[in-house]
């Protein structure tokens, strides 16, 4: 049953992304995105990352993508210019170099055996007290810290676009 | 259900003080700022005193932290040596951009503001963090804090065309190398199952075999590529010319040294912490990439007519130099890193703050070369702060840069890496002739037309009197500095 | 008292701050307050040298070292090095030599520069600069420290030969200069990188005379040999030698007094003196010195046939300076140290005298033709002559320079001269020997063509300047009369035993070098020794290493000891003396011959042979072969690589490599295509080897 | 151990080599920025299978904040993009080339 959630999902992941890249309508790839967010959502479901599914369809699917389109929008953009200018040989020689970084990563990626380190939390103690819970605890102990810088980083990422785009004379 | 039990953390402030310090800064500034009553075309330097005066706060108590060797907050800061020497280094660039943005925005009234002190401020926590970290998952918020405010940063002459797309461009590709380095931090977690350096590098000991899986490797030549990226080593170094030319000219001071040292510092710590083991194995490839980073960066850098992107070519090769440091791998290379980051910062910062004084009333820069011609005599103070910093890039003695150059190259022979050595001196031998260039314009060319300099601020003369005392303390009595370095580096937590 | 060594470099920086910080205020106020710091700075340095000097003398010869260790300079692990000074014969000589004359210069150019406006301070600032770091170079008891002040004055040098850039002529000769002595720094930096890595190898860190010279044996003979060939190509920058002498005649465009004390006297000494200083160093490696002798030679005969068709008086100068560091070299190349810092010393007395004689004359001529609006040249001797009368203690002076340059005997050139030569011949180089002895006759002949173009005959100055004509200040003629009096007896410190003398500097710097013989051999006994201590402890190749050293060391202490069997035919060096001296005197012959008997002679020769002519005008060609071997071809394959886009690399500057590099620039700077993904590529293009290299390595 | 855990691997490379061919392909900053969101999209794959599989927490609170990040970037990204077609009416990226060589 996993096995079939996660080929049909995972499939719909690299079949909606690929539509992003290939929409010629702007609106449209970000349309797809979205699409895409949410079978990834589907994902962290079937491992057992509620929170996270649950963040990445409010933050992401939400907050960034809505935040996106209403860019695409305002500037109203649909079509993207210079299509017709000859594709450039950079980009040719990116492409080639990305597939072989594709079999790269996939050699480094895919491989059983690895023995990495356990801890600090086990799905036991997820069961016992809730992802939640276990995951909050967590945050403002062992994580406060990064806690905080965050919210430096939102801070600054909040003046920052304010200060941008902010009409000047 | 029952609950679990909340364990509350333990808040050591002294670990993170200096970071605190100016955190509070850049919040009271941005506050202050709203109040702020402002006459129309003036500019104020308010919000810029209450930014030298936390960064002075906060450049003492990094001094005060030194000798600390604690790890706080469950492992995610690393209170050592290391990082409160990377904390100075970052005050020392903070102050001195301050110094010169406070002259700078009178011509640039746009980095008038709350926002500008703000954001240099919040950049500086996050490269100061970038120093402490102890885990990759606070290393990247730290990086992250830095980036986004210097985005921001290079895109704040709003209305200027180049500044525009330096911002943009730093933007796009710092976002794609993030995702590098976060993958490559997704794969070293996967091998060893922890993101904290200390417990890796531990890991890493404890289990051998590890060392060389697919799944490290990986990582490894992932993460290589990210702060490869923030250090501008070749080939990602592509970004820097553009960025450094477009922003701001004090932004481009800033970012050349405070981005570097910090990404060093986050470099130095995983790699020689975490990954030690893997020393061996990255010698070759890093041998490579040092050599071709600064001869690059030193070839292109002849052909340049622009100042500021000049000393971006050049900045390119001082992270070869750098790197030559990094190659040696010692804990004699690893000082000189320290070494030639603060030495740099002095240079780097002075020259940048040369060329900002020469800011035209429209807002625009000078930034041609040949804009300097015979300011050399015109102006003696200015021309003499610009000999100076000059002669310590191309590491002429009695300047800072002669020292540098001199720990760099010679941890490098120690570890057998002679002809790295060998080209590094050929390199500045190269690099002599466009420094020297510099100052040939300014003092042995006529000018072309008239370029005046606006009349500069007691700020910046502070500035650029602390920098150039700065080179030359360090060119002439390195000693103690020296040995805070190598003292920085032996207590640097394993 | 040795311990106040450290105020004689402190004093002409105390200057350099004054002039320098407040030197334009001070100008305004009172022009005299500028020269007076800048002289009294110096003249304090010089007196305490002597004092130090003369307390040197008064202990026994074995215990005149002292060092002085001033405070840390540099640690970094193994490496320690100090601020500190080294007091003992060879450096308090040349420090005796350096202020002296350099006190002299200072007051000299109160005279000449006085007239400069606004750029009086900058002048004397540079001056006293340079006094520091000399003295840095020379006091130094380490090579870092001397390397320092070798930097140092390579700055001054740069700043003064381009004093007066407001031409481009200067501002390029300056440019000249600093290019063609970093090339030569480069070799240095590697050199001493060598010294010091493979005496690490021996555990021997550092870098400091007396740490290095008692473990040299240690060093492999090839090692040696390319430590000191190194060191050497440093030297052929700073001392103008084959084939880096080029930027020296061009650096006659700064003003006189600076040719006088950094391009005669005392900087260009600077390769003499280090190459002395590292005496036991060389003395390892028959081969480079070989080498250093062969050079020292061609370039001393080189050199002077340039200048015996040479026009411009400085010219001349300059290529006779060129030559007698040849000579100097040569000195040092046979292992006669001694003989060489003898040479440098009456060098600089007699050099500085002829160039601050030479300055007289120009300032006369300038005044002379700026009288009568005439733009003629004040430094062509053609436009010269009949100044006997005008400028006659300049006249005397002048001459007594030129008697002793030209080995006449009695006066200082003489004896050093001799010294080398004999020296020369004594160790078995016959074709050097004779070398030298050849360029001895040119270089009498040009300086008495100079002396008699300029001083004799009747004056040739245009409309009528030579009414206009007279002798210098006070302060340029006093400096002028105590030089002629040090050029005249300064040889009396060095007569040779032959002469009845009993060769007081060799005595004197005994302790330092003076390897003689005997002494040789007993060190290399002692090094024998000190390797056998190091077999006991080293591993098997090391031990092979110290013993082949040790066996070098024995064969050419072996092989100097056989020469010097010679050394007590008296009648040989009688004989050789006698030559040099008719040699000499011919010169002088045919001087008088064609400049004041048939002067119509030179015309005719230079048409009969008018290619030996234009070669030897033209400088052997060397500065167009240079463009024709490095520049052009470099030139023409870039330009038809990369047409119509070189504007930007080079200013049009005669660096051959810059413009490879800048080519090279050019092409590399087309990938940084300013579009934002193609960035992208190369940082995926990065990740790709990145990983691939990763992966070869877990493999292998 | 998971389940399946090649597979989820294999699928995080897939989607981080779309994501960056269309981040170096597409001319358009809006859509360029979205492909590097599918890549961190990807990473966060990555990192919530190896959180799993190790058991530990790190991975998850990584993806936490690399939302953060993405928040953050995104509002100063898109501030940015509107400077752009403020200056020039367009946000093709290609139209940014000022400063080259």
């Amino acid at each position: 049953m996993e096995l079939i959630m996660l080929l049909l999902c995972g499939g719909f992941a690299i079949v909606t992304s690929l539509m992003v890249i290939f929409a010629k309508n702007t609106i449209h790839s970000a349309l797809w995105m979205v699409a895409s967010f949410f079978f990834m959502a589907v994902l962290y479901l079937l491992l057992r990352a509620e929170f996270i599914a649950i963040l990445q369809i409010i933050v992401y699917a939400g907050a960034i993508m809505m935040f996106i389109i209403y860019a695409i929008m305002m500037l109203n953009i649909r079509q993207e210019e210079g299509e017709k200018a000859p594709v450039r040989k950079s980009k040719v020689v990116g492409v080639v170099a990305l597939l072989v970084l594709f079999l790269e990563l996939l050699v480094v990626a895919v491989n059983k055996g690895v023995l990495a380190m356990h801890g600090p939390i086990t799905d036991q103690l997820m069961q016992k007290y809730g992802q939640i819970a276990v995951l909050s605890n967590f945050l403002f102990s062992d994580y406060l810290l990064a806690f905080e810088l965050a919210s430096i980083l939102l801070t600054a990422g909040v003046v920052g676009a304010v200060v941008l785009a902010k009409q000047k004379q | 259900m029952e609950m679990l039990e909340f364990v509350v953390p333990a808040l050591n402030v002294k670990a993170i003080l200096p970071q605190l310090i100016l955190s509070l800064t850049a919040l009271t500034v941005l506050l202050v700022d709203v109040f702020a009553d402002r006459e129309a075309g003036k500019t104020s330097a308010a919000n810029g005193l209450i930014a030298v005066v936390g960064v002075v706060a906060a450049l003492f108590s990094a001094l005060l932290t030194i000798g600390m060797r604690e790890s706080a907050y469950s492992g995610m800061v690393l209170a050592d040596g290391f990082s409160s020497f990377i904390s100075v280094i970052i005050c020392v660039v903070a102050l001195l951009t301050v110094l010169s943005s406070i002259n700078y925005q009178r011509s640039c009234p746009a980095l008038d503001s709350g926002e500008y002190y703000c954001l240099l401020l919040f950049a500086a926590v996050g490269m100061m963090f970038m120093g402490a970290a102890g885990n990759l998952l606070l290393l990247f918020l730290a990086l992250e804090t830095m980036s986004i405010s210097i985005y921001v940063l290079a895109g704040f002459r709003s209305t200027d065309a180049k500044s525009i797309e330096s911002a943009l461009k730093y933007f796009l590709l710092g976002a794609f190398a993030s995702g590098f380095l976060l993958f490559g931090f997704a794969l070293l977690y996967g091998a060893t199952g922890t993101m904290d350096v200390v417990k890796i590098g531990a890991f890493l000991t404890a289990h051998p075999e590890v060392i060389h899986s697919r799944l490290l490797l990986g990582g490894v030549a992932l993460m290589t590529v990210g702060f490869g990226f923030k250090m501008a080593m070749f080939p990602f170094h592509m970004w820097t010319p553009d960025v450094y030319e477009g922003a701001p000219t004090v932004v481009t001071g800033f970012m050349a040294t405070g981005v570097k040292a910090a990404a060093f510092a986050a470099f130095m710590r995983v790699f020689f912490i975490a990954l030690g083991h893997l020393q061996v194995d990255w010698t070759a490839i890093m041998w490579l990439a040092a050599f071709l980073t600064m001869t690059i960066g030193n070839v292109v850098a002849l052909s340049q007519t622009n100042i500021k992107r000049m000393l971006a070519y050049s900045s390119i090769a001082h992270a070869g130099y750098l790197l030559v440091g990094f190659v040696a791998g010692t804990k004699m290379g690893q000082a000189a890193i320290l070494f030639y980051l603060l030495s740099y910062a002095f240079t780097n910062l002075g020259a940048f703050g040369v060329i900002a004084l020469l800011a035209k009333k429209d807002g625009g820069e000078y930034t041609e070369l040949k804009d300097f011609a015979g300011l050399g005599f015109k102006y003696p103070g200015m021309g003499l702060a610009m000999a100076v910093f000059m002669f310590s890039m191309a590491g002429i003695p009695p300047a800072s840069g002669f020292m540098g150059k001199f720990y760099l190259f010679s941890s490098a022979i120690k570890s057998g890496f002679v002809w790295l050595a060998i080209f590094g001196v050929i390199n500045s031998v190269i690099s002599l002739y466009y420094y020297l260039r510099v100052t040939v314009v300014m003092y042995f060319q006529e000018a072309e037309e008239e370029v005046v300099m606006p009349k500069a601020s007691p700020a910046i003369v502070v500035g650029l009197v602390l920098a150039a005392l700065g080179v030359l303390q360090m060119g002439i009595l390195p000693s103690y500095l020296w040995d805070l370095a190598q003292f920085s580096i032996k207590t640097m937590i394993m | 008292m040795f311990d106040k060594v450290w105020l004689i470099p402190i004093f002409p920086i105390i200057g350099v701050l004054i002039n320098g910080l407040l030197g334009r205020r001070i100008e305004e106020i009172n022009k005299d307050i500028v020269h007076w710091v800048a002289c009294v700075a110096v003249g304090l340095s010089f007196v305490l040298t002597c004092v130090l000097f003369f307390q040197m003398l008064g202990l026994p010869p074995d215990q005149r070292l002292y060092e002085f260790t001033w405070f840390d300079w540099i640690s970094g692990g193994v490496l320690h090095t100090y601020v500190a000074y080294q007091i003992d014969p060879l450096s308090m000589m040349m420090c005796m030599f350096v202020t002296g004359v350099g006190f002299l210069i200072h007051v000299y150019s109160i005279g000449y520069m006085y007239h400069e406006e606004g750029r009086y301070y900058r002048f004397f600032t540079y001056l006293n600069l340079f006094m520091f770091s000399m003295i840095n170079l020379i006091l130094a008891n380490n090579y870092l420290l001397l390397f320092l002040g070798w930097e140092g004055v390579g700055l001054c040098s740069y700043l003064l030969i381009g004093f007066w850039f407001s031409e481009e002529a200067n501002a390029i000769a300056g440019k000249k200069a600093f290019i063609t002595n970093r090339v030569g720094d480069f070799g240095f930096i590697l050199g001493l990188l060598l010294l010091y890595t493979q005496l690490g190898a021996h555990g021997v860190w550092s870098l400091q005379f007396s740490e290095v010279f008692p473990h040299v044996h240690l060093l492999s003979p090839s090692m040696a040999t390319a430590i000191c060939l190194l060191l050497f190509v440093g030297c052929t920058a700073k001392s103008a030698q084959i084939p880096l002498y080029v930027w020296l005649p061009d650096a006659m465009a700064g003003p006189t007094p600076v040719s006088a004390l950094i391009h005669a006297a005392t900087m260009v000494t600077s390769g003499v003196y280090m190459i002395a200083r590292s005496n036991i160093l060389y003395s390892l490696s028959p081969f480079a010195m070989g080498v250093v002798a062969t050079f020292g030679a061609l370039t001393a005969i080189f050199a002077a046939s340039i200048g015996l068709v040479q026009n411009d008086i400085k010219k001349v100068l300059a290529y006779s300076t060129v030559s007698q560091l040849g000579y100097m070299f040569l000195g040092l190349g046979v292992g006669a140290f001694a003989a060489g810092m003898f040479h440098v010393l009456t060098h600089a007395f007699f050099k500085a005298l002829l160039f601050l004689g030479s300055g007289s004359v120009i300032h006369a001529m300038h005044h002379g033709l700026h009288k009568v609006h005439s733009h003629a040249d004040a430094q062509d001797m053609r436009n010269m002559g009949g100044l006997k009368d005008k400028t006659p203690i300049t006249y005397v002076t002048f001459l007594i320079a030129t008697l002793a340059i030209a080995g006449i005997p009695g006066f200082s050139g003489f004896f050093s001269k001799d010294e080398i030569l004999w020296q020369t011949y004594a160790h078995g180089h016959f074709v050097l020997w004779l070398i030298g002895a050849v360029a001895a006759g040119m270089t009498a002949f040009y300086m008495f063509r100079l002396v008699f173009m300029t001083f004799f005959n009747e004056c040739r100055a245009p409309d009528g300047a030579a009414e206009h004509l007279h002798e210098s200040p006070k302060s340029m003629t006093v400096p002028l009369m105590i030089l002629a009096f040090l050029a005249a007896v300064g040889g009396y410190l060095g007569v040779p035993k032959a002469l009845g003398g009993n060769n007081r500097i060799e005595h004197f710097l005994e302790p330092v070098m003076g390897l003689g013989p005997e002494k040789l051999l007993k060190k290399a006994g002692a090094a024998m020794a000190g390797g056998a201590h190091h077999l006991a402890e080293a591993a098997h190749g090391a031990a092979e290493h110290a013993a082949a050293a040790g066996h070098a060391v024995a064969g050419h202490a072996a092989a100097m000891a056989e020469h010097a069997g010679a050394h007590h035919s008296l009648f040989a060096e009688y004989l050789l003396m006698g030559i040099s001296v008719a040699i000499a005197l011919i010169g002088i012959f045919i001087a008088y011959t064609m400049y004041i008997r048939k002067r119509e002679l030179p015309a005719k020769l230079a048409e009969s042979f008018p290619f030996l002519y234009r070669l030897l005008l033209n400088k052997w060609y060397v500065d167009e072969l240079y463009e024709l071997v490095v520049i052009k071809p470099i030139h023409g394959f870039s330009q038809l690589l990369w047409k119509g886009v070189d504007v930007a690399i080079v200013d049009g500057t005669v660096n051959g490599v810059a413009r490879v590099v800048g080519w090279f620039s050019g092409v590399i700077r087309y990938l940084q295509s300013g579009y934002v993904q193609s960035y992208a590529v190369s940082v995926v293009l990065g990740t790709v080897v990145l990983i691939i290299y990763y992966f070869i390595k877990a493999l292998s | 151990m998971v389940a399946y855990q090649n597979l989820y691997m294999a699928l995080a490379v897939v989607l981080f080599i779309i994501g960056a061919i269309g981040a170096i392909t597409r001319r358009n900053a809006i859509v360029v920025f979205m492909c590097i969101e599918i890549m961190l999209g990807a990473v966060n794959l990555l990192f919530i299978t190896f959180s799993r599989a190790n058991q530990s927490l790190d991975g998850i609170f990584m993806v936490l904040f690399v939302m953060a990040v993405a928040a953050a970037e995104a509002a100063v990204g898109l501030a940015i993009f509107i400077l752009m077609y403020r200056k020039k009416g367009t946000i093709n990226v290609e139209s940014f080339n000022l400063m080259k060589w």
